[in-house]
């Protein structure tokens, strides 16, 4: 990593470049940056109520396969990890290991009151909040959101793909 | 044959065992001894055909120890299918000892039921085949739902201390926390 | 360019495979950790099995993933705001959760409800039974490996859900009942819409059937897998359509009525082979009688009030019929109100009700409070999974996957 | 310049055929999607057409995990095997008359072996993982194969005796002298049993068991990810399209158009491709999953009898034919 | 009683597959007939006044400001502790709320505050996109909470007469409610005019002409 840092010019905090490559990079960036904001697998991995939602969001009336998005069984070839529901102490070192199995570029939702804060669950085996051990991306609100509103989040999260600059976990 | 026959016959068939019989609501509770508890259940199974246990959970009694007999209750509901009544069986249990025979020869569903009791209030049950924590993880300290036992916990478990020590570990392999790694690295 | 080889070492360390770390035991078996993460395990259920070969020599599940802590909850809230606790339970059905709890808490503290608000009770309820038995249907059928029934079955469901949506604002924690009664009355537009669902529903149930009910491979995947005897079934404490399958004829519905069940005409599906595919006649017989219940229901819905006159007050737990000032000043002053105020009897009751899982019993103290002293639910779904451990010996790990679908349990409710 | 024009050639060919498998996943999720009364990929692309382009995309730049425990040749070889096998029984498929990259004699054999070798990739795969979901699905798709591969070949043996040759394109010429120059109708139980073979040889709904999702994650893909989980999935692909070519070629007459429409040829072979390949799609939909020992039952129990009798009666047909 | 079987398939129906054939045929009769899916984000689901959504403090049209009396009645009862208000009395007695924050990321979404607030002040709107990258973003504070109002307003024609059912519960005594609550509602909201069983109706309908009939005779 620390060699590679010589030959990249920091533009401001987080983002960078090769000086004299953004003719190519620039482009390439947009095309894989559509590509990955095209198909978000996520895992499927439901924890509580929201995990219902989750699934009517991908049954017939809403049909997530309409975005791209089909469920993966295995982390292995997930991009995105929705916690959907409550995430309990006993659970939470499932859900990091689920997370860490998952290949880079990798994204997290929150959905729902529960895996975003605790919701009303304030209790000694509830954890308050999957951001304590996961960096979330989205937080989509709602006990539990409606299906629609998964949806709104995963739109969220694909302008967010968008807008990233030089993720390429394959060769970074 | 009504609940309150059958709570009579058991003072009479238990003498001294029985501590009382409480109405509330229509529903008789039968207070019994925590020593004969196996046999008044499978008495009242085998001769009164109550061969469904709708229930059986620990009750702790720290704050109204006053009005009852001792620190902690095993509940047993017990239900006949065929003749359609049901009982209720309170097991009085002390501090000092907390454990009641396990009725797990009876019903084998009572297994989980017990388990699940011993997890969260903390009351031993003899002769029991399996008797570990079924509901929190193994190393979990204290029982839930005992009075004494805040809401939030008294102390952190320590699988989510480690948890999100790990966490703060692996933050540096993430995108966005190896990108800030990284920019401090370049400013050196 | 580290990134790859330091977060697999930071694995290596972790974790050998997929799941669960695995102990190193006998050569010959082979031990399998399904889940927590795992499609087929309806959430966050863990079974470890022992195998040899495909044959699962020992299975023991592994529950409290989901452990939230409703019950110590319980005793720290009043009577009322456990009513949205309760959704949280079964989720799937959570109106029959609702109903179950608040009828518990009414016969506690002796709370009149009237006749219209028992027959919407029931109304609700019956519609939960279905979207539980259509969610059961589709997972039960996509575990088996027919995704497209998932789909049709969701499609009848997702017409439910909006009408939930429709009656009280929400599609899944529906919090619809009220200590006395219900919070909303139905509208003309959702009775329309109602029973236009009840007119259609029969040919839906038609269509699921078509696609699996005589289906070869259906068929030879549920005949004679998790097989249970009468007396084993009652023996396992198992209840509901899992019960019933086994040809026991127990249902609180009948045996203990509530609400208003006693007034309705219905009939309880019987199976008599206790096997896979006599639980799936059983609850597809009881999607029919559930259909006939709700179009009683539209027939008999009497008028009147929805809300009993001594119901209790939302914020205080006062004496039933008792006038609730309005304008108390602070929230701490309300709060120690509620703490101190000897308000109702003392005793406790055990009252079960009949939800699409199978018996929910709400095993209430009260010690005179406005919270509960201690709630005790006593969940089929924990009691299923813990006959699992005795069904799923013998079986093929496919035949595993089967008996925890037809077992029908949701891990909200099981863990609590 | 022989080799050029060759390597030119193999380089249409595979530029055809992959574009094809890209695009059968697309149509696979369309027409899933509108038989379960919903509409499948809508918003990448028009109608998401650009779907399949984006999941390779994306699959491209994702992150290759190799798992630490596993065996690290082995995992790397074992989609390459798959793949590689499955493109390389590609070039024995005649599209027309003529249109092989290579026509040899034994062009069925060849399809064969190269089916079982795709298979080593999968046991490979499901070894090398060091996974128990992997293993599992490994151990399956080895029995799978190995029970499936003999009423397969079996049932073909019929349409060898009626063709008198293994080379697929003098089947094709062969089927001319049958009802509706085509060999299903006199080998209909031969068609029957190589169907269901073909089912399961290429892991389809019913016999899906090797990556049944609900009870083995994915089978012994499980631990793959990215670019190397693209290859599995293409080489599945490639293999239905391959299994659906040889039915095609034997039982459903190849290129010739039926009542001798004359036509582009390759179209009509295509069509034929794309109708079996419908059929897997429209099963798939339709159909629960078999469990594995029933699977072994329904290969072994029915399948390798009806298969023998189908040889039998089509020996008897041909003595009495002459 | 018992649950009945459909009969066993026979030999024929064994060979031909007809039972599989029969699903293939409905599978495929639904490849053609149309899809119920929902384009989202460009065909919005129905909604339904009452919908738990987003929440709101209704701006008073007069003081421009929430009708907030600072009683603390939802603060209490809401399940989740999600309610925090500010509030000083001056001299007069006279209550000011400071300030009203509601943690969305904790609330449960019960509309007990709704149900129990006396003057309508708080309300869920039906309002269910409003997703953010940021937690903090998703903490609404009285401003917030205000703007939540004129936004649902404005975005779905509702105005100052919007009634929410929690507030004025269907098939309620509008009698037992507070004065603030007692909105004009459609009449089947009310107890005279709720849905009554068709049955139970043609009773009551036969009932009320018997003895007209007797008078006609």
């Amino acid at each position: 990593m620390g060699k590679m840092n010589n030959d990249l010019v920091q533009i401001k905090d987080g983002i960078k470049y090769i000086p004299g490559a953004s003719a190519i990079v620039g482009p390439l960036n947009k095309i894989i940056n559509w590509g990955r904001a095209g198909s978000i697998w996520p895992a499927t991995f439901g924890l509580a109520c929201c995990a219902i939602e989750m699934m009517v969001a991908g049954a017939a009336t809403n049909d997530l396969d309409r975005f791209g998005i089909i469920f993966r069984a295995s982390p292995r070839q997930a991009d995105c990890l929705i916690l959907a529901g409550t995430i309990t102490k006993k659970m939470a070192p499932v859900v990091r290991r689920v997370y860490d199995q998952m290949p880079e570029p990798r994204y997290v939702l929150a959905m729902g009151s529960c895996a975003c804060s605790g919701g009303v669950f304030d209790t000694y085996s509830v954890v308050q909040g999957g951001d304590e051990f996961l960096p979330v991306d989205v937080y989509i609100p709602g006990c539990p959101p409606r299906p629609e509103a998964l949806l709104e989040g995963l739109m969220k999260l694909q302008e967010k793909i968008m807008q990233e600059q030089g993720r390429w976990s394959q060769f970074a | 044959m009504e609940p309150i026959r059958i709570a009579e016959k058991l003072q009479e068939q238990f003498q001294g065992a029985v501590l009382g019989i409480v109405e509330h609501r229509g529903q008789i509770s039968v207070l019994v001894d925590r020593d004969v508890i196996f046999d008044i259940i499978s008495f009242l199974r085998n001769d009164y055909k109550m061969n469904h246990l709708n229930c059986l959970c620990g009750v702790d009694n720290l704050k109204r120890v006053a009005s009852h007999h001792e620190r902690f209750e095993v509940v047993y509901q017990l239900y006949s299918i065929e003749n359609r009544t049901s009982l209720r069986i309170k097991a009085q249990v002390p501090e000092s000892d907390p454990s009641v025979d396990s009725i797990t020869s009876l019903w084998t569903g009572a297994n989980w039921l017990e388990r699940e009791t011993y997890d969260l209030v903390g009351i031993k049950f003899n002769n029991h085949p399996n008797l570990k924590r079924v509901l929190t993880p193994d190393d979990w300290e204290g029982h839930p739902l005992r009075k004494e036992y805040p809401l939030r916990g008294d102390t952190e478990w320590a699988g989510l201390i480690e948890l999100k020590k790990k966490a703060i570990q692996l933050q540096q392999f993430d995108f966005h926390g190896a990108q800030t790694e990284q920019g401090a690295d370049s400013d050196d | 360019m580290g990134l790859k080889l330091n977060r697999g070492q930071i694995l290596m360390t972790e974790t050998t495979t997929l799941d669960v770390p695995v102990s190193q035991g006998d050569e010959d078996k082979y031990l399998l950790k399904l889940g927590p993460q795992h499609p087929a395990t309806h959430g966050v259920l863990r079974v470890d099995i022992e195998l040899d070969g495909e044959t699962i020599i020992d299975c023991d599940p592994q529950v409290g993933y989901l452990h939230r802590g409703f019950e110590k909850l319980a005793e720290h809230r009043t009577y009322a705001q456990n009513i949205v606790l309760t959704d949280r339970l079964d989720y799937i059905a959570a109106m029959a959760n609702n109903v179950g709890y608040c009828e518990a808490v009414e016969k506690l503290l002796a709370i009149d409800v009237p006749d219209r608000a028992k027959y919407l009770r029931v109304m609700v309820c019956e519609m939960s039974r279905l979207t539980g038995h259509l969610l059961w249907l589709a997972t039960h059928a996509l575990d088996i490996g027919a995704m497209t029934v998932f789909l049709y079955a969701f499609r009848e469901r997702e017409t439910l859900l909006e009408l939930f949506a429709e009656l009280c604002g929400s599609r899944l924690t529906t919090t619809y009942t009220r200590l006395g009664g219900v919070r909303q009355d139905v509208t003309h537009e959702l009775m329309r819409k109602l029973e236009k669902f009840v007119d259609e529903f029969p040919a839906c149930i038609e269509e699921y059937e078509t696609l699996i009910d005589t289906n070869r491979i259906w068929l030879k995947r549920t005949i004679g897998v998790g097989t249970i005897s009468g007396e084993k079934a009652v023996d396992l404490c198992l209840t509901g359509a899992s019960l019933r399958g086994s040809g026991v004829d127990y249902d609180v519905r009948k045996h203990m009525p509530y609400a208003a069940y006693d007034k309705l005409d219905f009939e309880i599906p019987l199976g008599e082979t206790g096997d896979t595919y006599a639980r799936y006649r059983c609850r597809m017989e009881e999607m029919r009688q559930s259909n006939f219940i709700l179009r009683q229901c539209i027939e008999q819905l009497p008028p009147g009030p929805i809300v009993g006159d001594d119901a209790p007050d939302l914020v205080m737990p006062a004496k039933p019929g008792r006038k609730v000032e309005v304008d108390t000043p602070a929230r701490k002053a309300l709060i120690k109100l509620i703490d101190d105020r000897d308000v109702y009897m003392e005793g406790d009751v055990y009252v079960a009700t009949e939800v699409p899982k199978g018996e929910l019993g709400f095993y209430f103290i009260s010690d005179g409070m406005g919270r509960p002293y201690r709630m005790h639910i006593r969940s089929p779904s924990f009691i299923h999974i813990g006959a699992l451990a005795t069904m799923g010996k013998g079986v093929m790990v496919a035949d595993l996957i089967a008996i925890i679908g037809t077992l029908d349990v949701v891990l909200g409710e099981c863990d609590r | 310049m022989q080799i050029l024009i060759i390597i030119l050639q193999i380089a249409v060919l595979l530029a055809i055929v992959l574009l094809h498998v890209a695009y059968v996943t697309y149509f696979e999720r369309k027409i899933i999607g509108h038989m379960q009364v919903r509409m499948g990929p809508m918003l990448v692309g028009w109608h998401g057409l650009l779907q399949p382009i984006a999941d390779g995309i994306k699959s491209f730049f994702k992150e290759d995990i190799i798992p630490e425990q596993a065996d690290k040749p082995l995992f790397m070889a074992a989609p390459v095997i798959c793949l590689v096998t499955m493109l390389a029984s590609l070039a024995v498929l005649p599209f027309a008359k003529g249109w092989a990259l290579a026509d040899i004699n034994i062009g069925l054999l060849f399809i064969f072996a190269m089916s079982s070798l795709a298979s080593y990739g999968v046991i490979l795969a499901g070894w090398a993982s060091n996974s128990k979901y992997t293993f599992l699905g490994g151990l399956r798709s080895m029995a799978q194969v190995i029970s499936y591969e003999i009423p397969m070949g079996m049932s073909l043996i019929g349409v060898m005796m009626l063709a008198g040759s293994l080379n697929l394109t003098e089947i094709v010429e062969a089927q001319g002298t049958s009802l509706f120059s085509i060999y299903l109708f006199p080998q209909i139980i031969g068609f029957f049993v190589f169907f269901v073979a073909m089912l399961a040889e290429t892991n389809r709904v019913p016999f899906d068991l090797p990556e049944a999702e609900t009870e083995l994650v994915s089978g012994y893909i499980t631990e793959y990810s990215g670019m190397r989980y693209a290859m599995f999935f293409m080489a599945e692909y490639i293999g239905m399209m391959v299994m659906a070519s040889i039915g095609t070629v034997c039982f459903l007459g190849g290129w010739n158009g039926p009542f001798a429409i004359p036509f582009f040829p390759p179209f009509w072979f295509i069509l034929k491709v794309y109708g079996f390949l419908f059929l897997f799609i429209w099963i798939r939909a339709t159909l629960p999953r078999y469990r594995y020992d029933q699977l072994m039952a329904l290969g072994w129990k029915l399948l390798i009898p009806l298969s023998l009798l189908n040889v039998v009666l089509t020996g008897l047909f041909k003595i009495l034919a002459n | 009683m018992k649950v009945q079987y459909k009969p066993k398939r026979n030999l024929l129906e064994t060979i031909f597959q007809v039972e599989i054939l029969q699903g293939m045929a409905l599978t495929l009769r639904k490849l053609f007939s149309p899809p119920i899916t929902r384009q989202y984000p460009l065909e919005k689901p129905p909604m339904y006044p009452g919908f738990r959504g987003q929440h709101a403090l209704v701006r008073d049209a007069v003081t421009n400001d929430s009708k907030c009396i600072g009683c603390m009645r939802c603060a209490t009862v809401c399940p989740s502790r999600c309610i925090h208000i500010q509030y000083h009395d001056d001299e007069n007695g006279k209550r000011y709320v400071d300030e009203y924050s509601i943690e969305a990321l904790r609330c449960v979404f019960c509309a007990y505050c709704v149900e129990v607030c006396p003057v309508g002040a708080i309300t869920m709107t039906e309002v269910f996109e409003y997703s953010d990258y940021d937690r903090d973003a998703i903490y609404f504070n009285k401003g917030a909470l205000l703007e939540n109002w004129d936004k649902f307003i404005e975005g779905t024609g509702y105005d100052e007469s919007y009634v929410n059912p929690f507030w004025r519960p269907r098939g309620v005594n509008a009698s037992t409610l507070p004065a603030a609550q007692r909105k004009s509602v459609p009449a089947d909201w009310t107890i005279e005019g709720q849905f009554v069983g068709t049955k139970v109706r043609q009773e009551q309908e036969t009932e009320d002409m018997a003895p007209m009939e007797e008078s006609n005779v």
